[in-house]
């Protein structure tokens, strides 16, 4: 396919991917440790968790600026984190409570931050890129010099809206970046049985310039995405990164995933974007990363978020029914 | 008599349609193998085989499309939208198209198509997984609409909504999947339009269907232990509605009351209200009350949705209001 | 005061919105080199570029979308759908995104977003082309519906809709587009949820919107005649309407006919009726007659179409059904 | 793009010839004849001629048989009248009369015979994609060795569902035919800005074969229908067939298009598809075809119909309204 011609720059300095590292263990750790109060019923409603996908939130975000935007999917929580949602409101909102940064009103599916172009996880698949879509053009339009992300699995290409979208991104040639995180899966059945097409050759046809990437790396995520955020930040047009990625969890937590062959499952561990990052340091001659001292860092700032969620607040129904329009009528 | 659940009725209506007639086909979203997001076509891609049970992609618009053109080529397709939230995306197959092909063609064609989805909130499913939306499709000539209220109605009303020649948007209730009921040995199909008087009573009607029904009955038992003697009368068809049911209802108690998950305003009761506001006009003693959901999204919060879902006390201070 | 037509209105209020705020932004179908399938948006590209109107292609439900996202970054996009009957492409986005942005995020931001489109039968436009599906927007929490009757309303709901924080679904009908009405100078925007009352009267009272208040008015003059006096409330907003207006109104006549062209089962009138029937009850010395579409399809002949229409003669018959 | 291997029967028989222009002629005629009738103010609504693309129409319907089904636009007369919609019962339609196919419900945007298999115009862009690819469905459910086309404009390549049909009539491997009318046009605008794609493309990536032919050429369509249709009915999947034609009057009847070049519009008398054909048929050394004759003949046929329609009854209100549901209920 036609291609634009990307410089890339190498991310070879141990810190910078040790940052990346840490980033990667916040969002695994934090899904982790809600994979356990949702097991012991703290959690209510359901919940997708990205453990194994990690990367590709934590890469794409090491590419964006806090003025840039992005639009996800039911399975958000790592776009959010990453996005940098502070933990103590994403907690509070996976809890239920007021002090959520959606007031307990939306939950897993519905994770939002504005302040940090963060649009909402979303729970109609496909629905976020018509407004990373619409975000893109509004940057466009009042000459920001941002960039939108739409997020979105693999299954959702099946979705017209996706189709909609590319087309029009291409038409009126927008800041955005399209997403895809393929991860093979689209609830309980292979995206093989579920799509006819690659990616790749839908983004050929829209003339859109299409990136592969080891979903898994998040320094060759990042890399990706640096090179092609600044081709779209340039005024070239959308862009398609697609990053391959493995669902390591069910669909959602709760999800046996009887349909998953155990080799498949064994071989999740393998590309575990952690132990891939890490031999990402170790090829750079950092030998000694202290990963259990770095995730009992990053736990020890997770469970503060999870005790200052705890101590929240239930929201109060009276206050919701007035917040359904801004000037706060209730019907 | 047997009991069984509420989900089993819907598995077992299917499966005994498509034992009925061959042209009878599922088309979904891992209605196949996976039997079902909630399990209701659990067993039916290895009794019927592919050709019959459907494992669709992600494309709402085009397999409700596709059970539009099937239907009208000699299949009855029933469709399954995972939850109702999501007819959002079918609401030009089903108005359109389905609605509009019998009589736009000028009655060349009918289109038996089923559209079964899963309504209803308590499930802290949230804003995007919880709504009733069935008063849409009440609003839309060419469509009918039912929603059962129990394993019966459920086994009932889905095998009259497949044999029916016309397109039949069939609600569940994720909530009452799990209910269990008695259904008769062998069940029996329901007839669309009919309402059932769940309970006699003689001072209030509260109309209602779906889940509501039980909150109703509820209500009613509570009434009863005050000397207020309830009728309850279930919908179960909210397209065409058994008018005629209510009416005399009405005209037995001179109260009514009506119930229902979905939100108040513009909701179905506020056609049964209308209609009776006119048709029952001298029947009517006191104000018509309605109880719904208030004009707000499903909230994700436990508490927020427990104040947001009608509640057995709203009904009680709407039968008080209209006992006044 | 000056003489404008419908059409017009719309186009000054898309000009005057658009010089107001640098923000506001035009989308849709052929609105721009075009000037809009009707005309609503004539000379807005020339004077605004490129940048501001924005030709789209045969994608509602991403133009639709689009908006969302665009409102939720900066802009006040308004949309034009080409039809009311093409709003069954972009429900998703109106129902589970646009409207429920601000509640679910907890209120971290809202959706100042406006979808225009064209309802309304009479042209022979048929099944497809003609439909008034304000209802199902009514229903949902989190947006606003307007439908104005005449160019003064047109103009006034527009810019209020324009500047109104929360999405708006703003209800133009076609039959109206040539109607010419007096408009103030500079013309003032109308606030949304607030009826007008177009004639006082004592004996009944006729609620109406849209196409139907004219209808509405026919009838008053005839009844003016015989003897009748009809009160003819306008109610501009459909989400939220002036409850209070009509309740005042009831009060003072005591008798209620309500008037719209959509289908009437399930319709807009349907709420205004349950809401009297409850708040209104002690008031009512008859029954509440509503007068719209019957329950079928829009149809292309004319005859079929005349008959279909809500005419005058019905609300007249509606109007003695309730005086009886 | 990979292709299937495809043996075309050439057509090249002047009696064969013939009788496609005679079936060109009708579809025209007819259509000459609605125009006029509808600056009568005789036919009410709003009409789409598919006057200059007549040639799609017949072409492909030649490949089909009676038990084969389709689907079609707004813009829909051609594929009614071709694939055999009788005369009578389509001018009847047109003007409203209760003998029309559709009881003078439906008008010209909803002109449909089941008994041909025509499922019917279509008053949503895009819709009939959806209808056709179920009719394929029950085609291949049921064991019939009938094929379902889809006809729809470029403009509709913009919607989603298009692609959505795509996908699954390639994934279920139907037996679809895709036919685009490629007029160039959507509305008033050029379909180059309104599409950042061809439709090659797109087939191609999702790996269903297409073929482009010069859509006013009637015999080029139908020997590409016939050799495309054989291969569907084989059992090969779907294929889409893109015809390159000429939209002559406007987007519906009363468009001046304004919005259009002269030379463009100059240009197309050259490409008449009728011609087209009287060429094809000079070039099997016909050179005698008496096409006065011939339009004078299918006139004929036209007046005749167009006089019964005259004839006919205006619809019963109260009839329609019992026609809403099988039973006859109504509300
Ligand atoms: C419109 C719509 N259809 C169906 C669903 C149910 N659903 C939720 S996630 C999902 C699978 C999505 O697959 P993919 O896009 O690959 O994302 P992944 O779950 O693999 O991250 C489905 C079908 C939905 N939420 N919205
Ligand atoms: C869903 C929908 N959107 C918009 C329209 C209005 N409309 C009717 S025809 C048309 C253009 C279609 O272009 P194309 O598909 O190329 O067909 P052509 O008119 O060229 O035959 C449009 C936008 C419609 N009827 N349906
Ligand atoms: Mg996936
Ligand atoms: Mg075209």
């Amino acid at each position: 396919m036609r291609d634009r011609e990307l410089t890339e720059r190498r991310l070879d300095e141990a810190a910078e991917i040790t940052a990346l590292l840490r980033d990667l263990l916040i969002v695994r750790r934090a899904e982790e440790r809600l994979s356990a109060m949702f097991a012991d019923g703290e959690v209510p409603g359901f919940i997708h968790l990205s453990i194994g996908q990690e990367a590709v939130s934590v890469g794409v975000m090491r590419a964006l600026r806090v003025e840039d935007t992005l639009a996800s999917t039911h399975r958000g929580h790592g776009h959010a984190i990453a996005k940098g949602m502070p933990l103590e409101g994403f907690f509070s909102e996976l809890l239920a409570k007021n002090e959520g940064l959606c007031r307990g009103r939306g939950g897993s599916m519905h994770v939002a931050d504005m302040s940090v172009g963060m649009l909402g996880a979303n729970g109609i698949v496909g629905a976020g890129l018509s407004i990373a879509l619409g975000s893109a053009l509004a940057h466009k339009t009042l000459g920001r010099n941002a960039v939108a992300v739409a997020f979105f699995g693999d299954g959702a290409l099946a979705e017209g809206l996706v189709h909609e979208c590319m087309n029009l991104a291409a038409l009126w040639k927008l800041p955005l970046l399209f997403v895809c995180e393929n991860n093979g899966w689209g609830e309980f059945r292979p995206t093989s049985q579920q799509l006819a097409f690659a990616l790749g050759d839908l983004a050929s046809a829209y003339r859109i310039p299409h990136r592969i990437v080891d979903g898994n790396d998040v320094v060759a995520v990042a890399e990706a995405a640096e090179a092609v955020v600044r081709s779209i930040r340039k005024g070239e047009g959308p862009a398609v990164l697609e990053c391959m990625t493995v669902r390591v969890r069910g669909h959602f937590e709760g999800d046996a995933q009887k349909y998953r062959d155990q080799a498949e499952l064994d071989a999740m561990t393998e590309r575990d974007p952690i132990r891939v990052v890490c031999e990402r340091l170790a090829a750079c001659g950092v030998n000694d990363t202290d990963l259990d001292g770095l995730t009992r860092e990053v736990d020890a700032v997770i469970e503060a978020a999870v005790a200052a969620a705890r101590r929240g607040t239930d929201p109060d129904p009276v206050a919701a029914r007035h917040d359904v329009y801004t000037d706060g009528a209730a019907a | 008599m047997t009991e069984i659940r509420y989900l089993k009725a819907v598995n077992t209506a299917l499966s005994d349609a498509m034992d009925a007639d061959p042209s009878v086909v599922l088309m979904g979203e891992d209605v196949g193998e996976a039997g079902g997001p909630f399990g209701a076509s659990r067993g039916l891609l290895e009794r019927f085989g592919p050709s019959r049970v459907l494992d669709g992609p992600i494309s709402e618009a085009a397999l409700a499309g596709a059970a539009v053109g099937a239907a009208m080529s000699g299949l009855r397709p029933v469709v399954e939208i995972m939850f109702m939230d999501f007819t959002t995306l079918v609401m030009d197959a089903m108005v359109n198209q389905a609605a509009k092909v019998r009589f736009m063609f000028g009655g060349q064609t009918s289109v038996p198509m089923v559209l079964r989805t899963p309504h209803g909130g308590g499930l802290g499913a949230g804003p995007q997984h919880s709504q009733c939306l069935e008063a849409w499709f009440a609003h839309v000539p060419g469509l009918k609409v039912v929603c059962p209220s129990d394993p019966a109605s459920a086994y009932g009303l889905l095998r009259a909504a497949i044999a029916d020649p016309d397109p039949v948007v069939f609600v569940e209730n994720k909530a009452l999947y799990a209910m269990k009921g008695e259904i008769a040995d062998p069940p029996a199909p329901f007839a669309i339009g009919r309402a059932a008087i769940r309970r006699s009573g003689t001072d209030v009607t509260i109309v209602a269907y779906g889940a509501a029904v039980h909150t109703a009955g509820t209500a009613a038992d509570r009434l009863a232990e005050r000397g207020v003697s309830a009728e309850v009368v279930d919908l179960l068809s909210l397209q065409p509605w058994d008018e005629a049911t209510v009416l005399a209802s009405l005209s037995r108690t001179h109260r009514l009351v009506i119930v229902h998950e979905a939100v108040e305003a513009f909701g179905v009761g506020a056609e049964i209200a209308a209609r009776m506001a006119q048709v029952g006009f001298d029947e009517l003693d006191g104000p018509i009350m309605r109880v719904g959901a208030p004009f707000m999204p499903v909230p994700f919060s436990k508490g927020l949705e427990a104040a947001y879902m009608p509640s057995v006390d709203a009904v009680l201070q709407a039968v008080d209001k209209t006992l006044e």
